[in-house]
């Protein structure tokens, strides 16, 4: 059974087709890129999986429950978490608390237990801050922990983003776009540690524009046109298909 | 400011270390001192020219607890409430209509206060129930209308069903019972700011430990960017909404000590004055901070009240003066949000915006 | 109750409130605020007015145009002094600006015009149509005697006016199309070659000039005093919410519906609750911020 | 203000400000004592609340200006007990909040003796509070009818226990709503309809007419509340007129009742017009018009036995602020207050409070200001205040009796047309209830 199930989506705008009966599937520990022109609706696509918003036709199927529709939350707490094309930090909060607050299953985030602050709480706390400082420096951001998210630079965001979703422990993860504005170097340790994390285990959805490293990263390209599945497949395969090179020309 | 900050450093050492359990032991202290007051025999005398601020200290530790409120709301979550008078009042209302005695007009049923001001609280925490499940899901500047047309329409209802809310005169003889044990007036006026100075405390507390915990760190994550906070895994509408019924239940606490303190309520107690007071005072304070927020309430009910005094000595008529004040009071709020946008206590970065 | 004539009575309110609410609706679209010191704009036109027609003295028609620039230059002025430097700053900051801004306005009207209530001396003729049959429905009579006065028909007759000079303004003027574009996507606008500024300049002097005109037109019907504007600005604000923030034609239809509701609850509310009338118009704004958020015909304003 | 008072101001502001000091950094000093009386006092201050903003600011100037004419005279003929009075006059906005604390800064700061105002929304919620406050309060504002059984020493002058301490020099709403009543019976409207605003000035009037009115056989036909600040009243007009009546009541505030009244003349409604007592003003004809030709008010009398005396002083100054409905009554406010200080030998709120009654009830040589006053009560004679709104004898609730005027509208303005006398309105009024 996959893992992520999308099966004859539907999503349109103002009359406008955006998504048009696409269906892709994603296996467990695989790693995926999606990519297409602009306007092919690679982003809406993650929208409409992720519950950001809600599609007009079709079904998603998330480890075999059907996740139509399902808000953004409720997918996060399933196992499916996702992140943004244009970065959203939290840029009123520091680099610390960015990554601490996805810490999932914290009684502290109900009153009662806040207010208490009970003993489990504050184990669960310890336990989060650990784990997020852990993470803040497996992503090289120590140095900047106490910063607001404000400071960071467009590079240093992408990573914070990286290491706020991984606090989530995802089966599933959707990166939208994680190169863009990125140096090459810093390209290349993301997708380092993209590579590393679907060794792993996870299974790892990318959505890049940029072809190049896209093609090194992954198992396998789904290319997206107009909203509808143009070509999938192992990445050498797709890149010489005819229909690939005339959209990307095209554009 | 807590007591913890005046007292000398080897007593303060002793003292808990984080704001909330500072406020928390002040407050104690202070309940227990008025209760000490009123209880028993011992009497105070003060001078009478402080009369007046003691007055205007116990609207202060009321208002308190609105603007503490409040900033949970907007400081913290980004809620954008523009009628938060409105459940002041109706805290005040429930109180005053469950336990007056023959009240001139309106409803008084005569029940134990006790009983009334916890009615009272919840009363003020449903209606925020019901306004938050109705317009939490509006933007920023659209929420603000929204809140501030429910408020209007209490109002009116307040001042048209005058068999039940007693119209302008609003309900009298609501009981007093810190007077009534306290005896004296001097004893009474001191026991009632220590009393509700301490319940100011008391929600100073609580609102530091919500605000400081993982429960707090997700509010602020909402009013930066609620999508992100959902996609993280947090239902964020849950506590918008529980954000939204906390500054309601602290507003309709507020409403009800109010009402217990001085002895009636009615409309003109609850004008949209109100809001703009205390939304001033937070924002000129700094909102998201507890400490920023009260101070802010201190200057701008201070000015107030210092400008009063100042009339004696202003070279314009009093009539002039009172408009004058008024454009000051406005010009105040425009300054402070372009030129300090994030208050005078408050942190730019904490809040995002340029200074 | 004569049904048509309370109709014709809501139709008189929400003529000027449209004026008036066209004016604060393309404030919202364009400069994306909401603003409170709206009334004050709408004071300032009355009393520029009702000098310029008593003082003076100019006739009627020649004072309403002095109130409407006066209203226009005040706008700008107040804008550029006040509004322009924190355009940045988003809604919440610029909407609190205008209440502290609208207090000390009306403050400052007040200490410098004085307390008192001052009156345009118009005359004011009838027109009865009484021949209209009786058709009744309960205790509801539908059509009854109907009159109308001059004042009515210059309130109605100016709003009609404006509505027509202002969609050809919108439609058929560069000005009045690069308001358009702007209001839909402030970025696209500006990629075009739109000087965004001078089109908030322009909106804002637009948005005075309706303040002035339906502030005379108020004080024609009352008095002119300093909370002239600002007893009639959350009447203003929900005609402009009710027909979708941003959107003057959705302001219009907004207008006449709060002026219906208002007009129409007096008329029918049970004995002991006409007092109601105002918060009616509240209730019914509330109703469909919750049913359709974005208004009669208007953008969206539920978070995403 | 002369300069040497700004001096003393000055002086007593700081020391007010040092005190507060001292007591916050001492969080709470027990017992520094109270303030004390001085024996022989250079000056005696009267506090007034006032409407400087608000709704009712418009009525303020001539309650002001009446209140400095008397203040001018009480000075001239030595001040009470040989004193310089002086009027320390603070803005309440008509806010019972402000107002709270503004009589406490007059009290407690300002060492006001008596306090010379106060609105009917104001004292109605803060009655408990200012029995708390043991000061007299002479208001000329309130028509209410909660103080017509409230306030005064109930005719016990030297018995402060059952004291109320509110005093009105203005007649109360039930009396000359009397007054209205009784003249639209006499006229023969039976049925009438009603509109009114829905603040509580406005209502109290109208239930105060319609009491005396039903009692006397009259029946209502329609009444119609509306919001005050609407810029048309048209649909209540037309809702009221839907129903059957001869004559109609008007209580509303001067400006909402123009828009209303000019609304009833465009709509060619017919029917008598009765109005409030605060409506008859010139200003509302010239804007009406013709139409409102024979339409009448009832006002409390701004007859009583010194009203020349009073007018005399008033014109003497300088401000041009029109005299309205409150303007004697303050003018007899001031003057009975002074005159109380000088009867009481001593300037404290307990002995002002015992003697009001003594120098308004009662036989004793009649005296029109606090001069003539001081002159008997300097001869050892009993005093009796007869004042400019009415004869101001304080009934044991403090309240006073008046005639009631009927000023109806003739060639476009209003004249007097009718005098009741007090004794013909004291039907309406039973003598253990006001």
């Amino acid at each position: 059974m996959s893992l992520l199930d999308v099966n004859g989506l539907v999503k349109e705008f103002g009359g406008l087709r955006a998504i048009d009966e696409l269906s892709v599937s994603v296996e467990r520990g695989e790693l995926v890129g999606v990519m297409g022109p602009n306007g092919a609706g690679k982003s809406t696509f993650f929208n409409c999986v992720s519950g950001v918003i809600t599609p007009d036709g079709g079904r998603v199927t998330f480890d075999g429950d059907d996740v139509t529709g399902d808000p953004p939350e409720e997918l996060a707490r399933a196992g499916m978490v996702r992140t943004f094309q244009n970065t959203r930090e939290l840029e009123t909060m520091t680099v610390r608390d960015n990554v601490r607050l996805a810490g999932p299953d914290q009684p502290g985030e109900r009153t009662l237990p806040a207010l208490a602050r009970t003993d489990s709480m504050q184990t669960h706390e310890r336990e989060v801050r650990e784990r997020a400082d852990h993470l803040i420096e497996a992503f090289e951001l120590d140095h900047l922990a106490d910063e607001y998210s404000s400071n960071l630079s467009g590079g240093q965001r992408k990573l914070l983003e990286l290491a706020r979703v991984l606090m989530l422990d995802p089966d599933l993860l959707l990166l939208d776009e994680p190169f863009a504005g990125v140096n090459p170097t810093l390209t290349k340790e993301i997708a380092e540690r993209i590579r590393g994390l679907n060794d792993e285990g996870m299974t790892v959805v990318v959505i890049e524009h940029e072809l190049e490293t896209l093609t090194e990263l992954v198992d396998r390209l789904v290319v997206l046109q107009q909203g509808s599945l143009l070509v999938e497949g192992e990445p050498e395969a797709v890149l010489s298909d005819e229909r690939v090179i005339d959209a990307y020309l095209g554009e | 400011m807590s007591l913890a900050d005046r007292l000398p450093a080897g007593i303060g050492d002793r003292l808990p270390e984080d704001d909330g359990d500072r406020a928390l032991l002040l407050g104690g202290f202070a309940v227990a001192l008025a209760l000490v007051l009123a209880a028993t025999p011992v009497a105070v005398a003060l001078p009478g020219e402080l009369f007046v601020f003691f007055e205007v200290g116990t609207m202060f530790v009321i208002y308190g607890i609105l603007v503490l409120g409040l900033d949970l709301q907007y400081g913290h979550t980004g809620l954008v409430n523009f009628g938060h008078v409105v459940f002041f009042a109706v805290g005040g209302y429930t109180v005053a209509m469950l336990s007056a005695q023959n009240p001139f007009v309106g409803i008084g049923l005569g029940y134990p206060w006790l009983v009334a001001l916890v009615a009272g609280v919840l009363v003020a925490a449903l209606l925020g129930a019901i306004v938050g499940a109705t317009s939490l899901r509006l933007r920023d500047d659209f929420l603000a209308v929204a809140t501030l047309a429910t408020a209007e329409i209490f109002h009116s209802v307040f001042v048209n069903f005058r068999e039940v809310f007693g119209g302008n005169t609003g309900i009298l003889g609501v009981p007093t019972p810190l007077a009534d044990l306290a005896g004296d007036t001097d004893t009474t006026m001191l026991a009632t700011l220590l009393f509700i100075g301490g319940v100011t405390a008391f929600t100073f507390a609580v609102v530091t430990r919500l605000t400081d915990s993982p429960y707090g760190r997700v509010l602020r994550a909402i009013r930066a960017d609620e999508l992100v906070t959902r996609s993280v895994g947090k239902s964020t509408f849950t506590y918008k909404m529980q954000s939204f019924v906390y500054g309601a239940a602290l507003a309709g606490l507020a409403g009800g000590l109010f009402a217990l303190y001085n002895g009636t309520v009615a409309p003109g107690y609850f004008t949209i004055q109100v809001t703009v007071t205390i939304w001033i005072g937070m924002l000129l304070g700094g909102a998201s901070n507890h400490r920023a927020v009260l101070a802010g309430l201190a200057v701008i009910m201070g000015l107030r009240l210092l400008s009063r005094f100042a009339l004696d000595v202003a070279p314009v008529s009093a009539d002039a003066f009172a408009s004058i004040r008024l454009i000051v009071v406005g010009m105040i709020l425009v300054a402070v949000i372009r030129y300090r946008p994030a208050g005078i206590w408050g942190d730019p970065k904490e809040l995002g915006v340029d200074s | 109750m004569g049904l048509a004539q309370n109709i014709v009575f809501g139709l008189v309110t929400g003529s000027y409130i449209a004026i008036a609410a066209i004016g604060f609706t393309l404030i919202y679209g364009i400069v994306n605020m909401i603003n409170f010191a709206y009334g004050e704009y709408v004071t300032v036109g009355a009393l520029v007015g009702v000098l310029a027609a008593g003082a003076l003295p100019l006739p009627l028609p020649v004072a309403a145009l002095v109130a409407m620039v006066g209203g226009g230059i005040a706008s700008l002025v107040l804008a550029r002094a006040f509004f322009t430097p924190i355009n940045h700053t988003g809604p919440v900051p610029m909407l609190l600006t205008s209440i502290g801004l609208g207090l000390a306005l009306r403050n400052a009207i007040r200490l410098t015009a004085g307390q008192g209530s001052r009156y345009f001396d118009t005359e004011t003729t009838t027109f009865r149509f009484d021949g209209l049959p009786d058709l009744s429905v309960g205790s509801v009579d539908l059509l009854g005697g109907v009159f109308v006065t001059s004042e009515h028909l210059i309130v109605i007759g100016s709003a009609v006016a404006v509505f027509v000079i202002l969609h050809a303004l919108l439609t058929r003027t560069d000005v009045g199309i690069a308001m358009r574009a702007m209001g839909d996507d402030e970025d696209l606008a500006r990629v075009r070659g739109i000087d965004t500024q001078m089109i908030r300049d322009s909106v804002w002097v637009l948005a005075g000039v309706l303040a002035g005109l339906a502030g005379v037109l108020i004080g024609i019907q009352t008095s002119v005093s300093s909370t002239t504007g600002f007893s009639h600005i959350l009447q203003i604000l929900s005609a402009a919410i009710l027909g979708g923030a941003g959107s003057p034609y959705g302001a219009i239809a907004g207008s006449y519906v709060i002026g219906l509701v208002v007009a129409l609850s007096v008329a029918f509310l049970p004995t002991g609750m006409t007092g109601l009338s105002t918060a009616m118009a509240f209730l019914i704004l509330i109703v469909v911020l919750l049913v359709k958020p974005s208004g009669i015909a208007g953008q969206e304003v539920r978070e995403a | 203000m002369t300069p040497n008072d700004t001096d003393g101001a000055d002086r007593r502001t700081f020391l007010k400000l040092a005190g507060a000091g001292g007591l916050t950094a001492t969080a709470g000093c027990i017992g520094l004592g109270g303030s004390d009386g001085d024996d022989a006092p250079d000056t005696i201050v009267f506090g007034q609340p006032a409407a400087q903003t608000g709704d009712w600011d418009f009525l303020q100037p001539g309650v002001s200006q009446a209140t400095d004419a008397a203040l001018e005279g009480i000075n001239d003929a030595g001040g009470p007990l040989g004193a310089e009075l002086e009027i320390q006059r603070r803005d309440t906005a008509v806010d019972p909040q402000e107002a709270r604390s503004v009589v406490t800064q007059l009290v407690e700061n300002d060492d006001a003796v008596a306090l010379l105002g106060l609105f009917s929304s104001e004292i109605d919620p803060l009655f408990d509070f200012l029995q708390e406050q043991e000061t007299p309060i002479v208001t000329p504002w309130p028509g209410s009818a909660f103080l017509d059984t409230r306030g005064g020493d109930m005719g016990t002058p030297d018995d402060l226990d059952d004291d109320e301490w509110v005093w009105r020099t203005v007649i109360g709403d039930t009396v000359h709503t009397g007054g209205a009543a009784k003249r639209a019976l006499d006229q023969g409207h039976d049925t009438i309809g009603v509109i009114n605003g829905n603040s509580e000035g406005e209502r109290s009037w109208v239930e105060g007419f319609l009491n005396a009115y039903e009692e006397g056989g009259g029946s209502v036909a329609e009444r119609v509340e509306v919001s005050l600040g609407e810029s048309s009243y048209q649909s209540a007009l037309s809702r009221l007129f839907e129903a059957d009546f001869s004559a109609f009541a008007v209580s509303m505030p001067l400006e909402d009742a123009t828009t209303m009244m000019s609304d009833w003349a465009d709509g060619d409604y017919g029917s008598q017009p009765i109005l409030s007592d605060p409506l008859s003003q010139n200003e509302l004809v010239e804007q009406v018009g013709d139409a409102l030709e024979g339409a009448w008010a009832a006002s409390p009398g701004q007859s009583g036995p010194s009203y020349d005396t009073f007018l005399d002083a008033y014109e003497s100054m300088d401000g041009d602020a029109e005299i309205n409905a409150w303007t004697p009554p303050a003018w007899d406010a001031i003057q009975v207050t002074a005159l109380a200080v000088e009867h009481a030998g001593e300037a404290t709120p307990e002995a002002i409070e015992q003697s009001l009654g003594p120098v308004t009830r009662g036989d004793g040589t009649e005296v029109a200001t606090f001069e003539e006053g001081k002159e008997a009560l300097d001869n050892d004679e009993e005093i009796v205040y007869r004042g400019a709104a009415t004869n101001t004898s304080f009934t044991d609730f403090g309240n006073v009796f008046g005639s009631v005027i009927i000023n109806s509208v003739q060639d476009g303005e209003f004249v007097e047309e009718e005098v009741i006398p007090a004794e013909e309105l004291s039907e309406f009024v039973p003598e253990d209830q006001y």
